[in-house]
């Protein structure tokens, strides 16, 4: 049978350079970087390699970089420890209704720890205007957390608008790029951002590693309290061997992101248009045009998400549904449902995410396995059969 | 899917019993897509026994396959028999469910029940006039 | 040159069979365990193997299991975490003075968030006294939380008789075991305990995974908020490969044991008996007996450490001083502090743990490098001078 | 070892100067084991020029290259331009010293103006003698 990956937004295979990177430190170099002599130094010179390499691919200094375990790691770090650097000025922080829930239950933490929290909402794209961002900061604001891009319908944030804006008022601006960075180009600068939020294994690096990046200058609490690693402000023992893919995943991808873009937009922009016209009563979801490269996600009127993807997965093909990283959530897509699609029509989603190694050919297989899934499901459904007699006798 | 048993996966890659009857003595629809599950089933009764048994389902992998399953425990059992097809036994016989999915043999068992009640309500109006 | 590595306090190398273990997992076996498909399957299959060599290890239930990104993050974890489950019953922890500072600095924290933390002394090997714990317990005490052995001087904590303490008083009793998980046997039944932290590159499994295990029942709120990975009790897309690399060494650390604690124990006790003997002025620091198995600490008078770790190196030689973890930190060690030692004592202190893979002549060849290094750096010493001065003089 | 410029880890490794001077003209003691390091420097003047410079340092790798490195800069230097060595210029000529380790440099020259101010101290006492 063949075997189709389509679900690189959950998470991407290694590169071949990077699992190389990696392996002299699953060996040999085992060194930890906090130690005084020649195993520590390797192991630390390596890590400094990669902050560069991670700095490099977002146009950052070095040592503004800070390592995590995960994006979710990143993301908690950031939106806790940036409000609680700052509850003295205020204890008001906002972010948008579809971020990831690493920063939407973050928010909701510190809304336990006497935080207010204001959710801006999107329009049907799952946009944020900058403007509802504007009419939500308030003289106590001291946070704001917009994602950059998100993983479930792939909508692109306007982000440096956002940002230009919490500047003038004086707010600190975190945004959780872990869907974008290492895909589709960052420079912190010229956002005029604060913080931002990236993960290795979005970008054919390892899991288990992200990174936060936190301007020069701008105060945040540690998450992870103990030792001195990272500058004191990020404690344990450093996963050296992730931290070195991360790098070289940094690495690559900053040189080849203009094929990569290239490879992705077309093999996107073709089922985006191919599957609704093949398959009635689909909807494309997230923004037309200002979306990620390689995602093309949907919604399949009348069935279900998780009984789809069972059975694309009995023909060889993994999607996803919903949030990769939720999908065993019982509750319809947060995001789908800020958007104000139906709980129905949010119940048959569908995400697929293309990688590096995805071919036309793939499509064509998605295409000619996907539709009879859909109608087996559908003759199923009590909710498709209601339809068609509405429809008939209408 | 190791998430799922052998048995759910094989009463959802085959549901048995899958579509509606025509003319059914009673009808029992459970759920909404808010919930993430709808379930209806039909029954056909004959001599007090569920000569047939189908049903409609929107919903995940474990609501297919209980719905099936249901379907398959209940068809030719008394109407008393089938009354008292709980959610564990359901669960039981597919060799388990996620927690999580656990909800799924509660609406399987809630629908065959109320398209019993339908059934039997039917038949007291129909008594009655 | 002979290099010689005894740091394993700080960080093991991986075993062979780890390393094998985890390759497929950085190769094709690279799913996300939360995605309903087959790449998904085997990804979580994988992981819940581990899971369950992890709860043999340590003879607990696999679902009792949760993983995490290092020893540092399920002591945060655990601290604030059992804490805050409980702070409607109380407000009021305990820990020892010679805690890790993930458990320490956690307490800290707690103690912002409007907790209050007793310390308990220890002796002058380093050993907490059950009855200390027991006079400090209180009404609202909801955490109790003492190491199971200290990472810097080997010794052993009478874990079981403080745990039957805790539990008649009605306390959540956790442990660090980070140092002692894997390397000596630990039953969390046979303890009494409610909840332990261990962590993975501590006994040949990967940096960037460790796991805490909480006795079913325990309520603990999560410490990163996100998704629903690990029952909903730590988000974060799993670190497959190293999960699987911590659930080999689980297996291995229990299968071998006996001949692991046998070798490592002898090399140590000779250390403890003839470096003493053969150097004058030398410390053994730590319990002589109630310690780690490859663990040899010692205070050489008169000097400082990391002096004495620059000239071990140029040696070959890979040591540590301090804890592994702040030997980068200014300050004499708060564990040899709070066993009594003075300032000038505590600063020349030195770990030597040994690993599966040292021999009786690294030993010969420490003691051969060691005795000039340490004659040098008191040949530079105010101190020594006014010590040979003042017994010249008495 | 990366932490430490090779400069530094050169003058650790090979300090100039190590030792005591019989009969000195100014001692300089600084520092203590609670604080992590002390240094004692020992010095011999004439024509108002540091004709030699010794010390004896307790402490880390910084502090033994910062000492060595001091006695270097400040041997045969007129007493106005020993006093004028800055913490910085020490960690200069050192081609920089880790953020933390910084003070060992503080240390070092407060050691050796110490000793010339008991130098100018004594004589001083001398002169009104
Ligand atoms: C936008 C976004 N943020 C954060 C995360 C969390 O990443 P992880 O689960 O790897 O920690 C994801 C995961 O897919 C994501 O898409
Ligand atoms: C007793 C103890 N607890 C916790 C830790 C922290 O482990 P890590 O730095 O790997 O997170 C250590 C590290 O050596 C330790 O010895």
């Amino acid at each position: 049978m063949r075997k189709v990956y389509l679900d690189n937004a959950a998470t991407t295979p290694l590169l071949p350079e990077v699992r190389e990177a990696m392996l002299p430190f699953l060996g040999e170099d085992f060194g930890n970087p906090s130690c005084l002599h020649s195993w520590g130094d390797v192991a630390r010179e390596a890590m400094e390699d990669a902050r560069n390499q991670v700095a490099q691919l977002i146009a950052a200094d070095a040592e503004e970089i800070i390592f995590t375990a995960s994006g979710t790691e990143s993301n908690n770090f950031a939106v806790k420890g940036l409000a609680l650097a700052q509850q003295n000025k205020g204890k008001h922080v906002v972010v948008s209704a579809i971020e990831h829930f690493s920063v939407l239950h973050s928010a909701k933490t510190l809304e336990k720890w006497g935080f207010e929290l204001s959710l801006i909402p999107v329009d049907k794209y799952g946009m944020v205007s900058p403007d509802d961002v504007r009419k939500n900061l308030r003289k106590d604001t001291v946070l704001v957390s917009i994602m950059h891009a998100n993983g479930e319908v792939g909508t692109i944030e306007p982000i440096k608008e956002i940002a230009k804006i919490a500047k003038e008022k004086g707010v600190v601006f975190h945004t959780d790029a872990v869907a974008v960075a290492g895909t589709a180009p960052v420079d912190v600068k010229e956002l005029g951002i604060d913080a931002l939020s990236l993960a290795g294994n979005q970008f054919y690096g390892p899991k288990g590693v992200g990174a936060l990046w936190v301007r020069k200058g701008v105060r945040i609490i540690p998450f992870l309290d103990g030792g001195v690693q990272e500058g004191g402000r990020r404690a344990g023992t450093e996963n050296v061997p992730a931290i070195v893919g991360l790098g070289k995943a940094a690495e690559l991808a900053k040189a080849n992101m203009a094929s990569r873009t290239e490879h992705l937009t077309r093999l996107r922009n073709r089922l985006l248009t191919e599957l609704p016209s093949k398959i009635k009563h689909v909807v494309v979801t997230g923004h037309p045009q200002d979306r990620l490269p390689g995602h093309a996600s949907f919604c399949v009127e009348f069935i279900e998400g998780e009984a789809m993807l069972m059975l694309l997965n009995s023909q060889g093909v993994a999607v996803t549904s919903g949030s990769a990283c939720t999908s065993r959530a019982l509750k319809a897509s947060h995001v789908l449902i800020a958007m104000g699609l139906s709980h129905a029509l949010a119940q048959g989603s569908l995400l697929f995410s293309f990688g590096l190694d995805n071919t036309s050919q793939d499509i064509d297989y998605v295409l000619e396995v996907l539709a009879p899934v859909v109608d087996r499901l559908r003759q199923m459904s009590p909710l498709y059969a209601k339809f068609t007699k509405t429809s008939k006798g209408g | 899917m190791p998430v799922y048993s052998e048995k759910v996966m094989e009463h959802f890659m085959n549901p048995r019993n899958v579509g509606e009857i025509e003319n059914p003595d009673g009808v029992g629809e459970v759920g909404n897509p808010v919930c993430g599950d709808m379930m209806t089933f039909y029954i056909k009764v004959k001599d007090n026994r569920l000569e047939d048994v189908k049903f409609k389902t929107f919903g995940c992998g474990a609501a297919i396959a209980v719905s099936s399953m249901v379907s398959e425990m209940a068809k030719g059992k008394t109407l008393d028999e089938a009354m008292k097809i709980t959610p564990r036994a359901v669960a039981d016989e597919l060799k388990g469910l996620p927690k999580q999915k656990f909800h799924c043999s509660n609406l399987g068992a809630q629908a065959l029940n109320k398209a019993i009640k339908d059934y039997l309500d039917k038949k007291k109006g129909g008594g009655k006039k």
